[in-house]
């Protein structure tokens, strides 16, 4: 089901442009770059799913407190947009997200709305429901958003966390980013449900299923369903189909693994890309090519000077391994 | 001051702070519920109200998540557990979550989340409800864990937990609940990570853990009256470890007992032993002993949970042994039971 | 729905009422002594529930490798009727089915079905699913049955379990003793959906539901379920009304505790007592007074006897704490 | 004889189990799949089918329970986590269910289990994928557990631990999986809870757990060439533990350093050391020294990794601390390095 129920405005496809080729282009750079050597900490690409992290984020204009897995990057960059701390914390510098300790499975930027991914499936996920409670306990006007894979859904605490939140009647809104595989096992040799959304409905969420493979649906999605949320006092699950790119974890593909098939990858998910989609919308919007170009070009030099502050900033020195493990006053 | 029971404390601790800090709330399986976890919260949800003293459903994995999320974006968690054991549950927040929260965002979030656990010997209760598992958290960076065993200690330290930026995790041995003594009513913190000596001697270093400072009371009455002196230091703070206060003692004493109420192999008591051992290298005039539950499962029968728990008998022994004294016959001595409810100062 | 669709035979109604009496007396032999002091393990009674085990464990005629929850008693009862060594294990003696170790929240007669009960909520649901697993493989013909609680339904586990006995075509038969409460905490007040058995159906279980409180409701019920089960090889869900008559753990009443009101209960519940309706019925089948009073001084006197060699069994020594930790050949 | 890595040791060990004994399968995320944990399972689907070789959902706690089924129906399972940190998940049914089912059942039933977890430093892994948790497992009665060095020892306790009626957790570094010697080709036993001397020498006893005893043997020949003789036990057992294989090697050499690649606070060092202590009291020439992962969470960069994590580096230097020698420059020395794999010996 698609939900880009009528067109949106202009601006709104252009700014959903460019939160999409940021978050593609900051990965080709990672996959560039990544024999280097430099970033040494284990990937999980986001690569062709990014559409799901963006449209959501980009609906919540920053008010957001984003929980994400370790395929982390899309989430991150779509709701901060901050390449700075991004390419720092991958290169391990002090000025990362966690001064290099965290690494691409740990990214936080929590005064930006991006909390911590987590690299232990499913356990970020009641995590944003004990957020919602604190937003609406403090009244902060902040929503709880939590992306997982397909996979967390196998694991207990996900659907005691949707009960929890609708229990306690807590807008959270849960996003799966179905890309039908835990690394290479498939939904259907995990999980007997037939929709995922089906079985959640019981718990007491609302449920939305989105196989457009479209950032402009799954925007259009997720204003709807966050508005509701907050209407209505309930939680809100988010499926929406969508196809990793490249291997489980690293920067390759792996079409010989043979657990799926390239052509039919091809065929059904990156013959109709979501950011090469978007592009061409911003035609249809009257944006030249050139205007365009220009856009890619501004977003490619910001790349380009976030990781040249990454590679200058400083490497943590031996002392700042013992900081930090508890809190420290400011 | 008046007198205050060990769950008063608890009571008093956890209503003082929820009344000067709106952020504070307690929740969990059965916490605002009749049976009040042992008395520890009665009253708590009639004063504050729902939002903020709540059940939950028995999804302690999720319920622990939660109150992460709530420590990092604003509030101030108790979670409480009214066995240690459901609290395995939680352990994958605990471990791979909460205490590496602050380390993974460097430095940049606190998490002022407490999680109360009961511990300690009931009525037959067997394998699945009579842990305490201490060193499966000490063993953790990140995580603060606390093991009060007086009620002034218990309410000094939970107000210090509850206002601490970090998660700390509370074993409150449940035959300390009925403990009484004087508690000064005002509110006031006695800072995490610092032990106390229950009871200065000379002849030989207890290191009680929670209940096991009772029993090592008892057992310091019963040896002062043939002439020994013991020394009874309460780490209170299992992690971060007043190190020094212990290792001070015993090398005045020269002689350590550890009394623990968990299983002795990898528990705290190994980690005590390895640092005393260390610190006080050729100051020891005997091996540092460990005393703590049988190897075993626990069982249910009475005559055999006899065996398994150790008490003040089993102290006594201990330094009788330490000390090459003849074992003395305890016939007459008066040991506790928990069919009368405890009533000790401490 | 009650599921008594025709008259079961004489034969079976007089099985199922004796199964139930003698659950019903050995507890109330439980309630009478337990004041002495002699029976020191911690007691979750079945009282007013036995009906659920009876039925099921009936149902299956031995052939049934059970795992029950601390509430253990009756399914002990049902699927063993050995008073023998529940009351030793009760006295804490080593003629016990734990020789004492176990206690009333560990019944363990592995030999006779009932592989062993539990006290950590949910913790016996997915040992079934193994179970049932090692019974396909080795072509045993057994079934695996678990009881549990409407609380364990709270807990992510169970849906894993369930999901995995469907993943793997197990025959498990989860029954869930729903009396509406844990501990003193409603249902409504731990679990959004409105009907469990319409949140378990997506994952991929048969659902059944019965609020007859009616053994021989629940009898054939459990009969079409197994077969269906097996036949289909997916698991099934029995959610079976059912109300506890006395405190959550402990002998006495509860009805000062202000959570649940005592007319209602006897007006709902005890007053359509399933052993009372049981006893009813054996006149209709032309059982006389006089036969029913020999059938239940018979059951009685077994229960006296076993009391009898239970305290006159020897109490384990010392030297036992340390055996049986690990598994010692024979 | 052949040489064998110890992937390969573990796949042989469990194809040869599995040809003998038909009860025997293994399962667990990832199993069967193309990347077939390190290799360990590479082949086995294929000759055993997907009944005896199966992948399961992200349900750790479910799928544990369920080993623990099939295990008491008469199977014999082995459930693979390629993490450690991801059987947190199923501490619940490890610590509550499994350890004490034969206890509670008065020893009727048996527990044939093999529960494997996959420890070791990675590229960067972090705070998530880091842990070893010895302790949390050899702290709880009715566990086995084993943390294997050798591949001829992995072959030959695995195949132990499968035919063992107990169950077991087998700790396996990824560092080893590369390791390759001479391994017999037939199946045998090394039988659980006894320890080796993977090198005699005569001035300090290194215990190593796991990947340290490599470092460590990287040490002893730095050493070495400067006169001094250190001599290497791996207990490879945990538990139960070959204890008087450590303390006798260490009443031999008067010294002892306990390496260990997981925290040190409450870590088996811990454990060994208050054995150590006890019964070497008085033949001690220096206080137990103990090296462990830095009490923090894993780091993920590269740099403070290399403060985190010990090494043989680590090992010489608290050999020379403890001796008294000068620090040696180590600087021509040649660590090992995970980015190039591993093939020693051991
Ligand atoms: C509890 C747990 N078990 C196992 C793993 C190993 N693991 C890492 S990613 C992954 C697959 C998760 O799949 P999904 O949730 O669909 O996310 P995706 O990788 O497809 O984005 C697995 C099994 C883990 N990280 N955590
Ligand atoms: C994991 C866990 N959490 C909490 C408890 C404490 N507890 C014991 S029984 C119980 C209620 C369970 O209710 P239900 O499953 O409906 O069973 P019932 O007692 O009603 O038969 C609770 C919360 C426990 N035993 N295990
Ligand atoms: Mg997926
Ligand atoms: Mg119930």
């Amino acid at each position: 089901m698609s939900f880009a129920r009528e067109p949106l405005p202009k601006a709104t496809t252009i700014k959903l442009f460019k939160s999409l080729f940021l978050a593609r282009r900051s990965e080709e750079y990672i996959v560039k770059h990544y024999a280097e050597n430099l970033m040494r900490t284990p990937m999980h690409m986001s690569m062709g799913q990014e559409f799901v992290c963006v449209g959501v984020c980009s609906a919540l204009e920053g008010k957001a407190d984003v929980f994400a897995s370790y395929r982390s990057h899309a989430a991150f960059l779509a709701q901060t947009h901050d390449t700075d701390r991004f390419f720092s914390e991958l290169y391990g510098r002090t000025s990362g997200t966690g001064e290099g300790k965290g690494g691409s499975m740990h990214l936080a930027a929590p005064d930006q709305g991006h909390i911590l991914s987590s690299g232990v499936v499913a356990t970020q996920i009641p995590v944003a429901v004990g957020a919602a409670f604190a937003n609406r306990q403090l009244k902060t006007g902040r929503t709880s958003v939590v992306f997982f894979g397909d996979g967390a859904a196998d694991a207990g605490v996900f659907w005691e966390s949707i009960n929890a939140a609708a229990l306690f009647k807590l807008p959270v809104i849960f996003v799966c980013e179905d890309n039908g595989y835990a690394v290479d096992t498939p939904r259907e040799a995990r999980q007997v449900s037939k929709s995922l959304s089906d079985a959640v409905k019981p718990f007491g969420a609302d449920t939305y299923e989105d196989d457009s493979g479209d950032v402009e649906s799954v925007y259009s999605l997720a204003k709807e369903a966050v508005a509701k949320a907050h209407r209505d006092r309930r939680p809100a699950f988010l499926n929406v189909k969508c196809c990793r790119y490249l291997e489980h974890v690293g920067i390759g593909t792996d079409w010989n693994w043979g657990y799926r098939d390239q052509a039919t990858v091809e065929r059904e998910w990156i013959d109709r890309d979501a950011l090469k989609v978007q592009r061409a919308r911003l035609a249809k919007h009257q944006v030249t090519e050139s205007a365009i170009a220009a856009m890619e070009d501004e977003i490619d030099k910001a790349i380009q000077a976030s990781v040249k502050r990454a590679s200058q900033a400083p490497i943590p020195t031996p002392d700042r391994l013992h900081a930090g493990v508890f809190y420290e006053k400011a | 001051m008046r007198k205050l029971d060990y769950a008063g404390a608890i009571r008093e601790a956890t209503t003082q702070e929820m009344e000067r800090d709106s952020r504070v709330f307690v929740y969990g399986i059965g916490v605002p519920t009749w049976s009040s976890i042992f008395g520890t919260t009665k009253g708590i949800p009639e004063k504050f109200g729902k939002e903020r003293c709540f059940d939950t459903p028995i999804s302690e994995d999720a319920m622990t998540g939660f109150g992460l999320g709530a420590a990092i974006r604003g509030l101030r968690p108790i979670h409480v557990h009214i066995r240690v054991d459901f609290m395995i549950l939680a352990t994958n927040q605990l471990i791979n979550m909460v205490s590496n929260y602050t380390y993974s965002t460097g430095g940049k979030l606190k998490v002022p989340l407490v999680v109360r656990a009961v511990i300690g010997r009931g009525w037959g209760q067997g394998a699945q409800h009579s842990k305490a598992l201490f060193s499966n958290f000490t063993h953790i960076p990140g995580l603060k864990v606390i093991a009060p065993t007086t009620p002034s200690d218990m309410k000094g330290m939970m107000i210090a937990a509850i206002r601490d930026d970090n998660p700390v995790i509370c074993f409150e041995h449940r035959w300390l609940y009925w403990a009484e003594e004087d508690v000064p009513e005002e509110p006031y913190e006695i800072p995490l990570g610092v032990g106390r000596i229950l009871r200065p001697g000379k002849d030989v270093t207890v290191v009680g853990l929670s209940w096991m400072n009772v029993e090592a009371r008892l057992a310091a009455d019963i040896l002062a009256k043939r002439g020994v002196s013991v020394e009874i230091v309460d780490p209170r703070t299992l992690a971060p470890l007043d190190e020094n206060l212990i290792v001070e003692s015993v090398k005045r004493t020269g002689r350590c007992i550890i009394a623990d109420c968990d299983w002795v192999d990898s528990g705290f008591s190994a980690e005590l032993s390895a640092r005393i051992n260390e610190k006080c290298f050729g100051k020891l005039k005997a091996p540092v002993k460990r005393i703590g539950f049988a190897q075993t499962p626990a069982p249910t029968v009475r005559e055999l949970e006899n065996e398994f728990y150790p008490n003040a008998k089993t102290i006594v022994h201990a330094v009788e042994d330490m000390l090459g004294l003849e074992a003395a016959n305890l016939d007459g001595e008066d040991f506790f039971s928990h069919e009368r409810r405890f009533r000790g100062p401490f």
